[in-house]
């Protein structure tokens, strides 16, 4: 009893140790001590948690977190800045994956040791168990199905066939369905099972249609998802810890889906059914948008230019992050500054595979935050800018979405790359970004076009501008 | 059913709270946010220890127990880590 | 006991959930703020109702209920009152 | 079972609504909503308590309800805006006291049904209820010692006598002690009303020394122990509401101290135990502060000055309460700007008695409140001000704060009134503010002196300055 007590005080405490992490992570130079706060929370919970009365063999406790803990480290260690999207989504997974773990463990060990006493409180007791087993599910499959389309392991274009919507819809009531009988009939193990299977192929089958763009608004879900199964996880084990920072996590996912909604100005129900990807830039001619309109020119050029520039915008976008050019950036940076130019990044909300992407990137190449800029404060300084420099950068710079009504992007809010006085895109080729739609950026008169790795091209920049100097 | 809405007025305060702090993350975080968030999910480890430090329980039941320490302890050790790997990058320059 | 703990992660994630919000009220409001939490500290009169309504009390405890459900609805009457016709008056001009 | 369900139900409801209400009052906008949100809340709370297993006679209900809504509703639509202070004052008294009324009839109701059984929650319990009954007992009587202070009924000046301090740590110790006397012999109801009376004695015994200008920091501390013995109130009697909502009103009085304190530039404990005002300014000679250098000015000759004025700052203080000039300084403004001048007001964090003090007498007065401007914004301001006009402040424009080291009130922050081209001070004579201290901004060569009533002043000026237009 006194040790009952007790321990639920230590887990109140690591409750308040993450919700202060949190609040750490609200700015730059508290993030630090916010990470490491709530760790020790976590420490603080597992530690007590040893001598909880039901914990009486420790074989498996101990085997189990070596083995994890060695796999998270592996991960954690070696892990490319640049892979960030999918090392979230495998955690997500992992995180509804243990949810979904302890809930179908405490159903089981209780059906072992007699089963439920039928009373309405267990009828509520089993339904959120099978609502956390569901959860927990369609989170494990759905999270390493996202993996795999950011990974290519898997196309990243949305893939399903005719009614899925609707056999979707049909998995979701079954699912549902089952959690109701196995309220009312709490011993029918069958009925568990098949749910925990059906939310499996749900996961599937939610994912599959969207297409990668829109991952990071699927990994973000899944994140609130993880979480919210870790809080039933903790009604159904009677944890207040669990309930309290599943529910923190729950709604940091819902928040930041929403940022990412709010920035591509669609509705989520638009992100999730409705395959964008699929429909987009097809009715829109690239040819025409960019025949005989495009102008190119060498790293040389663009150094001679950069020479002379006294305010210079650096655009980074997902192809900074494929080529792994964020240090390179720097470099040139660096190099401008010198010529006695001023560098500041223009960092959009949706740049990249997730939020806040970039501004991880540049982190690592040890750009100054208070050099990166937000959109709606950079934008005003685009007319005073000698040069913008896009470096794989696509939709968000795409002017179509400021005037292209019915486009797909319409309406979302861009960098107004296209007032600076000249334009340099880096890219490889022509292609479409993530949205599929051609970039009428390209086409101004004011546009310079580097083909070219990107990595490759600001070196060249660089090497061209030390060379001048 | 008492201890139950105590528990679902937990959850509802927490999100609330959740809410308000959430939006107060710079941009500039949202990444490391959702891979510290991801560490915090690993609280499930808690839930996963009671069940497979249990030997009363069936072996289905352990085995669960075993597969959820070891993916919990992956988000814990991971998450923390990497976060720690991102923030710090930040700092440096501070 | 548990339920003692569980009342007390009620309180303090409320207190922080009203650290949170209240920083927020921009000082304009803080008057009609001050006003507004008396009105909600009039919540007492849940418990005053409980108390008073309750026959199998001695009388002692019944008129402490009494005194306790009047003092509880000045608050509540006054407090939501007065903050209504203070912010009326911001309104106004809005 | 199933109606106590719905109750709790009901009860998480109210206690998110009064949530939502707080969360509206962060925007002026939503305010009047939030407002009501939370009304609704409380409504919705005391229907359904009426259907509570333990309500069964509802006449002493009906009565107290009657009774203390009556009075509720006299206060809240007689009161004047000015007297504000008084109004929260009392609140706060009758809010410590509500909660003292439920605390000590569960008590003696239990006691009355055979007592407390022994063991260890029980224990925990009853201390919670001395507590409770601790904290509101002191809330109660100390609210209207600052409710007598305010009104003036008694004198505003800290009073006490030597060892007061003393006096006041053993009353604490001692209301300590019995409670957990009375936790460990719950039965005693000697001990229980002990301690009522001792926690009455401190309330009033804390409040006395402490100065009337203080009084704000002292209200706000009493709103949060009223929500604080609210929530206390919760635990006793099992209700989650009371709780939760206690708690929201500790947090905002707490914050609001703190937002007093630091805008004051003073901790916590000088405020409570400092009396600051018994021997502040005595060691300033006010006579060679002011001594020839003072220069009156009649109302016509400031309408002159504002006739041309192009920028003109209102600071206004507690002056301008004390001679209800809200609507007057409000007509003012519209003459000088009929004259082509620009009208702003700027708010001190603590100008008045009580935080936004100023801001809702001149939102009574109509004066739209983005003309209000935060101290922060506006100081730098004063130097392109042609005007500055101090109506009924002082302590909050006093250079003092910025260069009198060892002054009471050095290192506040306060209104640069003094870089104003020209300063018109309308004050009824040179006596000082509430800090006690004498004013050197008075005695400026670009000061000027209107003596006279507030309100009157204006006026004269108003007038003036129509006559002449
Ligand atoms: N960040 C988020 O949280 C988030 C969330 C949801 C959706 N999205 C979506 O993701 C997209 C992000 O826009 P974005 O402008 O950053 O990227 P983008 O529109 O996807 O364009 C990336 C560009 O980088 C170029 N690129 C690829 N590899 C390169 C390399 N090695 N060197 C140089 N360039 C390379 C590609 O052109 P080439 O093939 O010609 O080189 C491509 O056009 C938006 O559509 C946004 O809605 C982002
Ligand atoms: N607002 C808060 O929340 C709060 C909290 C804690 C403490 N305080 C304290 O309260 C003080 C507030 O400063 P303040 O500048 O607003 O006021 P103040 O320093 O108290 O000065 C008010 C002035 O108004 C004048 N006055 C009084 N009646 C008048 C009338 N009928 N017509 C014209 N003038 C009249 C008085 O001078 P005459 O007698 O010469 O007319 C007095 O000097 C500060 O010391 C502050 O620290 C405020």
């Amino acid at each position: 009893m006194m040790l009952d007590t007790f321990m639920n005080l230590a887990y109140l405490v690591s409750a308040i140790l993450f919700i202060l992490g949190i609040k750490g992570l609200t700015k730059p130079k508290t993030a630090v001590r916010g990470n490491l706060t709530s760790a020790v929370g976590m420490l603080l919970a597992v530690v007590v948690t040893l001598w909880h009365q039901q914990v009486v063999s420790y074989g498996m406790i101990a085997g189990g977190m070596l083995l994890g803990g060695a796999i998270g480290f592996v991960m954690a260690t070696r892990i490319q800045m640049t892979n960030m999207p999918q090392l979230v989504a495998v955690l997500n997974g992992f995180g509804g994956g243990a949810s979904l773990g302890v809930a179908a463990a405490t159903y089981l060990a209780t059906i072992g040791a007699g089963g439920f006493a039928a009373d309405g409180v267990n009828t509520v007791m089993v339904m959120i168990i099978a609502l956390t087993v569901i959860i927990g599910s369609v989170t494990l499959t759905g999270s390493f199905i996202a993996f795999a389309k950011l990974q290519e392991i898997i196309p990243g274009r949305p893939m399903g066939f005719p009614g899925m919507t609707a056999f979707n819809a049909i998995l979701v009531a079954s699912a549902l369905v089952l959690t109701v009988a196995l309220g009312l009939d709490t011993g029918n193990v069958t009925y568990f099972w098949l749910a925990l299977v059906l939310a499996a192929v749900l996961g599937v089958s939610l994912v599959m249609p969207i297409g990668g763009a829109d991952m990071p608004v699927v990994i973000s879900l899944l994140n609130s998802y993880s979480g919210i199964a870790a809080s039933m996880a903790g009604f159904v084990t009677g944890n207040t810890v669990l309930i309290v920072s599943g529910s923190l996590v729950g709604a940091s996912g819902l928040i930041l889906t929403r940022i990412m909604c709010v920035a591509m100005n669609r509705s989520l129900a638009n992100v999730l059914f409705g395959r964008m990807g699929a429909e987009g830039g097809s009715d829109i001619d690239a040819d025409e948008v960019y025949e005989g309109k495009i102008t190119s020119a060498s790293p040389e050029e663009v150094a001679m230019l950069l020479e002379v520039a006294k305010k210079v915008i650096v655009v980074p976008g997902f192809g900074m992050a494929l080529s792994q050019a964020q240090h390179a950036v720097r470099e040139m940076a660096d190099a401008i500054e010198r010529c006695g130019g001023e560098v500041t990044y223009a960092i959009h909300p949706v740049a990249g595979r997730m939020p806040g992407h970039m501004n991880v990137l540049l982190a690592e190449a040890e750009v100054p935050y208070d050099k990166l800029v937000e959109m709606e404060r950079i934008n005003s300084q685009f007319e005073e800018c000698d040069v913008a420099i896009v470096l794989g950068a696509n939709d968000v710079t795409n002017p179509m979405a400021r005037n292209a009504e019915g486009s797909p992007i319409y309406g979302m809010p861009i960098l107004d790359v296209d007032k600076a006085k000249t334009v340099v895109v880096i890219k490889r080729s022509l292609s479409a970004g993530f949205a599929g739609l051609p970039n009428p950026l390209f086409a101004l008169d004011n546009t310079l076009m580097v083909f070219g790795d990107g990595k490759k091209a600001v070196v060249d920049i660089t090497v061209a501008l030390e060379a001048s100097h | 059913m008492e201890l139950l809405v105590m528990q679902l007025s937990l959850f509802v305060l927490a999100l609330m709270l959740g809410v308000e702090l959430i939006t107060k993350v710079p941009p500039t975080l949202h990444t490391p946010l959702m891979a510290g968030t991801n560490a915090i999910s690993g609280i499930a480890l808690v839930g996963a220890m009671i069940a497979a430090g249990d030997p009363t329980a069936g072996a289905v039941a352990r085995w669960l127990g075993f597969a959820a320490v070891t993916l919990a302890s992956v988000n814990v050790v991971g998450g923390y880590l990497v976060t720690n790997r991102m923030l710090a990058m930040f700092k440096r320059k501070s």
